[in-house]
């Protein structure tokens, strides 16, 4: 919060003459703001990109006419047209479930932003519990979901909801153990802290050190799970679920969705990066530069991900969560333990 | 609240006929109990486009367009199958050309065929890029079809007593090209797609057809090879001079999991491409010369009679029942579908599948609905 | 490998008396069969070692109505064949119109069960004994059997139009003179 | 325990394989063609819409005999045997007056039966493929005139047709 009172200081003369309501709120607004923003504008660009990857993927050329340049303009039509819509609520849904659910999924992924560093001055809020707010704010669009799948009225929905309560919920026990792996060198919770704690270089980013090098991709593997990625996007296996939870949304409904899902696509490889790839840290560029640049580099990489494979079955998932990732995290977190054991001495 | 209504632990899913993967306007009636499937029921017709009625309200000739819109991914051997019959009722030997053609086109199409067979299947699975590039490949056979005979999909090509046209100058080196640039692609596939562990994962060990089912339910083509039986009529029956042609038969080995899954017959289709591209190389090689519109007679009118003609298309026996009463008009045409057979064990294989492997297992089988409901 | 006069004979010592018709001359010979002795015929020819029509090829419903011969009886056709022996046989079952009853073959062939839907479907033939005898190309509620020579095409199905609207009609309504058809007469 | 390890190797590998063939296609040349600017150019036996070179019809109606779904529509009327004789462009005496050719393209199967038995090669398939319209009633295509306005010679040289 720090961060954007100073910024009200400055650009503000009579800031400090405001009632001291004001002067609390003001700031949390703006940061907010700020948030607000980077979530609506962050999918105009990722949905772009994903259109062009994998249109050149497949040897295709993607949109190329809305806008001029290579059809830069197509999402934000696409948003418009999504907004003009005519908001279709079928007639046996639960009316309130149904309107619901949509602000609850987008609410989750969208508080989670508070948190994230994107440099030493630049965050909304530098909690003390920062990671574990993140992974309890972000467990709250799945309580979405499931209001989606089950208020629509639609057996599809109600399969793609389900299949994403089971799914988020055993990907996230081999999520938390990985960033637990994190969290004990670093001794803090705070998001700023682990960040810092990769200062000095890239050999102390957390990815380069032996334990973490494979707690990296435990959690890349649990988070893409966790925003239903392909090998992972069984919630909304087209090919078997048409459109899985959402399958009865439509217009600025379906885009809440929509939003959302590219939100945490953008949130999880920032944590990422937080965690593992040393947060802002990086030589010449100033810090929220850096940190950008990373986490587009692993929303790419889940592109890259999605426009090669196949996708998991239900059962299968399961096994790899439980039976794959589940017992290397735990022995992760014990080699951390005794690593920091052996370094730190006993508490 | 009505207890009652939520008593049953059974969930019934109708899966289509408006679905992503049913390959057109199949309906499935899914009995679930969670993600288990206890029972499927296939509807079937909802393209039913009555080919037996309009058969026998149009001469002889006309009915080819209608037997190429039966399966319109695969028309040429559709319409040749049809040709060949009538040939057989009126007894007329066309000359080598016009086999050697046949067969050129028919392995092409065949290639096309299981491209977007192989395609669709990887997309029914989740993966997305390989449907693009089988597509990639398919129009580049279209283009070639295109230049032939005029069309892209519907030929019309294969004429009782010879073909509609004469290929052009230059097709032959053309195709060879085609053919050269082709077989690094279906290495790719095999190395982006068949060996990709979760493909495997989804399809080596589901929907298995066992011998015992493939014959009571007179399963054929590659769904028949992949259950483990060397079978192709090019071999046992051959037509179009097919038994001059060296090219092997695959059939499904069982190499990650039991005989007869899914995976078995995705690979019998891309095996089968390479040993098309053996074939048509051969026929661009002998390709003598002769008059394509030699043995065309100028009014198509069987004696009285009956016959029953079969040929191996993509997706299998696709038999023609032509009963004439000497007419310019057949009496009776029935068409024994291969799509519709195989549809038809479909109940039998899914039971206690997953809702997945529905879908696995229907792509696997590689069904056109326009052949299924005629 | 056996050809049709081979098999008949055999069967005619097994089944003296259900053999109707036979004809081996023609170029597809066939052998009629009577309905009743379906079932047991064909269950001996798939499972006899030496017939081992393991496949069933087609299964047809055929109606023989012609105004200039009066035949009037209805046909099914089953095409057999043994992919181990290869050889093919062609049997046939003379049905009345008005009648039409046949005993099913599912339980020897799996894919009899639908073949014997379709046939049902287009000529109303009934399998005694089929499992789900029901219609399954045409919609349930459909009225008549469509493959039948003497089938009338119903002018409403469910209140739509059931035959084909083309263009030409609409615009015939429109006052459009579009001249006839002479050459398509008949 | 060995297969547990095996199979993890072996999916990290295949998914590494798959990386490496989309990474490459990344750089690959597209195949799209941008239609409205860039056109395919269709090669000549093309069978799109129909024509009818009128002044060279007969009226034989061999062509509404072969159409399996009936999309052309044909009158004629006997001529007059005081009348000036018509020929068409390959030498054959019109001896009908063609007074109605309608092919209705919106059901016409696109088949090429109807051009193989024309006997002076007037009805051709032509490649242009941009017709499409906005009521069906524009996919009428009326070729019969009131009265032939040109007369052709019988020395021109025959039209040709695939």
């Amino acid at each position: 919060m720090n961060f954007f009172r100073e910024i009200l200081l400055e650009q503000l003369p009579g800031f400090r003459e405001f009632p001291s309501i004001v002067q609390t709120f003001l700031p949390m607004l703006l940061g907010c703001l700020v948030c607000l923003a980077l979530v609506a504008l962050f999918p105009l660009i990722a949905v772009w990109l994903e259109r062009k990857v994998s249109a050149h993927m497949q040897d295709r050329l993607g949109p190329m006419r809305v806008g001029g340049w290579h059809g830069w303009a197509q999402t934000i039509a696409d948003g418009v047209k999504l907004l003009t819509k005519e908001d279709i609520i079928p007639k046996g849904a639960d009316k309130l479930l149904f309107k619901l659910a949509p602000l609850v999924v987008f609410v989750g992924g969208f508080a989670a932003f508070v948190v994230l560093p994107f440099s030493d001055q630049f965050i909304v809020s530098d909690l003390n519990i920062g990671i574990l707010y993140v992974v309890a704010i972000s467990s709250l669009g799945v309580v979405g979901v499931i209001m989606a799948g089950w208020a629509s009225n639609n057996k599809y929905a109600l399969f793609g909801g389900m299949r994403a309560a089971a799914q988020i919920v055993s990907y996230e026990i081999p999520t938390v153990l990985a960033i637990l792996t994190v969290v004990i060198p670093v001794g803090s919770l705070s998001m700023q802290e682990i960040v810092k704690a990769q200062a000095g270089g890239v050999l102390n980013w957390f990815i380069f050190q032996p334990v973490t090098f494979f707690a990296f991709f435990i959690f890349y593997i649990g988070t893409l799970a966790e925003v239903n990625r392909t090998p992972f996007d069984i919630p909304e296996a087209e090919s078997e679920l048409v459109a899985g939870y959402h399958t009865e949304y439509s217009g600025m409904r379906f885009a809440f969705f929509f939003l959302a899902e590219y939100a945490n696509m953008f949130l999880v490889s920032a944590i990422a990066v937080t965690l593992f790839l040393g947060g802002w840290h990086g030589p010449w560029l100033p810090g929220p530069v850096w940190f950008i640049f990373k986490s587009m580099c692993l929303v790419f990489l889940q592109m890259w991900l999605r426009w090669t494979l196949p996708r998991l079955r239900v059962d299968q998932l399961m096994y790899v969560s439980w039976k794959v990732l589940l017992p290397i995290a735990f022995v992760l977190v014990l080699a951390a333990g005794t690593i920091a054991l052996i370094t730190e001495g006993p508490a | 609240m009505q207890v009652e209504a939520y008593a049953g632990e059974e969930m019934v899913l109708n899966m289509g006929p408006q679905h992503p993967s049913t390959h057109g306007v199949l309906r499935l009636e899914l009995e679930t109990d969670g993600e288990i499937v206890k029972k499927v029921t296939p509807h079937i017709g909802y393209l039913h486009r009555c080919f037996e009625k309009h058969a026998e309200n149009i001469d002889y000739p006309g009915v080819i367009p209608f037997c190429d819109r039966m399966d319109y991914i695969a028309s040429m051997n559709n319409s040749l199958g049809y040709a060949l019959t009538i040939e057989k009722l009126m007894q007329i030997e066309v000359n080598e050309r016009v086999q050697t053609l046949r067969v050129l086109m028919a392995e092409l199409n065949r290639i096309a065929s299981h491209l977007l067979s192989i395609g669709t299947y990887a997309m029914d699975i989740g993966s997305f890029t390989p449907f693009l590039h089988c597509f990639r490949e398919r129009e580049k056979i279209l283009d070639l079809f295109e230049w032939v005979c005029g069309a892209r999909l519907l030929y019309n090509y294969n004429w009782v007593g010879g073909v509609s046209h004469d290929i052009p100058s230059g097709f032959v080196e053309k195709t060879s090209e085609f053919l050269n640039q082709l077989e690094p692609v279906i290495a790719e596939m095999d190395k982006l797609l068949s060996y990709n562990k979760i493909f495997l994962a989804r399809t080596a060990a589901v929907g298995i057809i066992n011998k015992d089912l493939a014959e009571s339910f007179n399963v054929t083509g590659p769904n028949l090879r992949g259950s483990g039986i060397q079978w192709d009529l090019r071999k046992e029956e051959p037509y179009c001079a097919y038994e001059t042609y060296d090219f092997e038969v695959p059939i499904g080995s069982g190499q990650f999991g039991p005989v007869g899954s899914c995976w078995d017959r995705y690979y019998v289709r891309v095996r089968e491409m390479e040993q098309s591209i053996k074939l048509i190389r051969q026929a661009l090689d002998r390709l003598p010369e002769g008059d394509v519109h030699e043995m065309v007679p100028r009014r198509v009118k069987p004696p009285k009679g009956e016959i029953y003609g079969r040929t191996e298309t993509p997706r299998g026996e696709l038999g023609y029942y032509v009963i004439s009463n000497g007419g310019l008009i057949p009496f009776r045409v029935k068409v024994k579908s291969p799509c519709f057979t195989v549809l038809s064990v479909l109940p039998a294989i899914a039971r206690g599948a997953m809702v997945a492997d529905i879908i696995a297992i229907i792509g696997s089988i590689d069904i056109v609905m326009g052949e299924v409901d005629r | 490998m056996k050809d049709t006069s081979e098999i008949l004979q055999i069967l005619q010592e097994k089944f003296p008396k259900y053999i109707v018709k036979s004809n081996l001359e023609s170029a597809a010979p066939f052998l009629v069969v009577s309905a009743k002795a379906l079932p047991a015929v064909c269950g001996f020819l798939k499972n006899d070692k030496d017939m081992n029509f393991e496949s069933l090829m087609c299964l047809s419903g055929v109606d023989y109505k012609d105004p200039k011969t009066e035949d009037d009886r209805l046909e099914v056709v089953y095409h057999l064949f043994s992919m181990s022996k290869k050889h093919k046989l062609i049997l046939k079952v003379e049905l009345s119109r008005d009648d039409p009853k046949v005993p099913t073959v599912e339980n020897i062939w799996g894919i009899a069960n639908w073949h014997e839907r379709e046939a049902y479907d287009m000529y109303g033939i009934q399998f005694e004994g089929h499992s789900d005898l029901r219609r399954i190309l045409c919609p349930d509620d459909w009225v008549d059997y469509p493959l039948r020579k003497d089938y009338v095409e119903p002018e409403t199905y469910r209140g739509m139009p059931a035959a084909a609207s083309k263009q030409f009609a609409e615009l015939a309504e429109e006052g459009e003179d579009l001249g006839t058809n002479p050459y398509r007469a008949g | 325990m060995k297969k547990y390890f095996l199979d993890i190797f072996e999916s990290i590998r295949t998914i590494l394989i798959g990386l490496k063939i989309t990474w490459s296609h990344l750089f690959t040349r597209a195949c799209t063609v941008q239609y409205p600017e860039v056109k395919w150019e269709l090669p000549e036996r093309s069978r799109m819409r129909l024509f009818n070179k009128i002044e060279d019809c007969i009226g034989c109606g061999q062509c509404v005999r072969a159409c399996p779904v009936d999309c052309i529509y044909m009158t004629t009327e006997k001529r007059n045997k005081e009348e000036d004789p018509w020929f068409a462009s390959d030498g054959t005496p019109i001896k009908l007056k063609v007074t109605q050719f309608d092919i209705d393209m919106s059901l016409c199967c696109y088949c090429n039966l109807c051009t193989y038995p024309c006997p002076t090669h007037c009805l051709v398939m032509t490649p242009e493929y941009e017709f499409a319209v906005h009521t069906k009633k524009d996919f009428l295509y009326r070729f019969a005139k009131e009265e032939p306005s040109v007369m052709s010679d019988p020395a021109t040289p025959q039209p040709t047709s695939n």
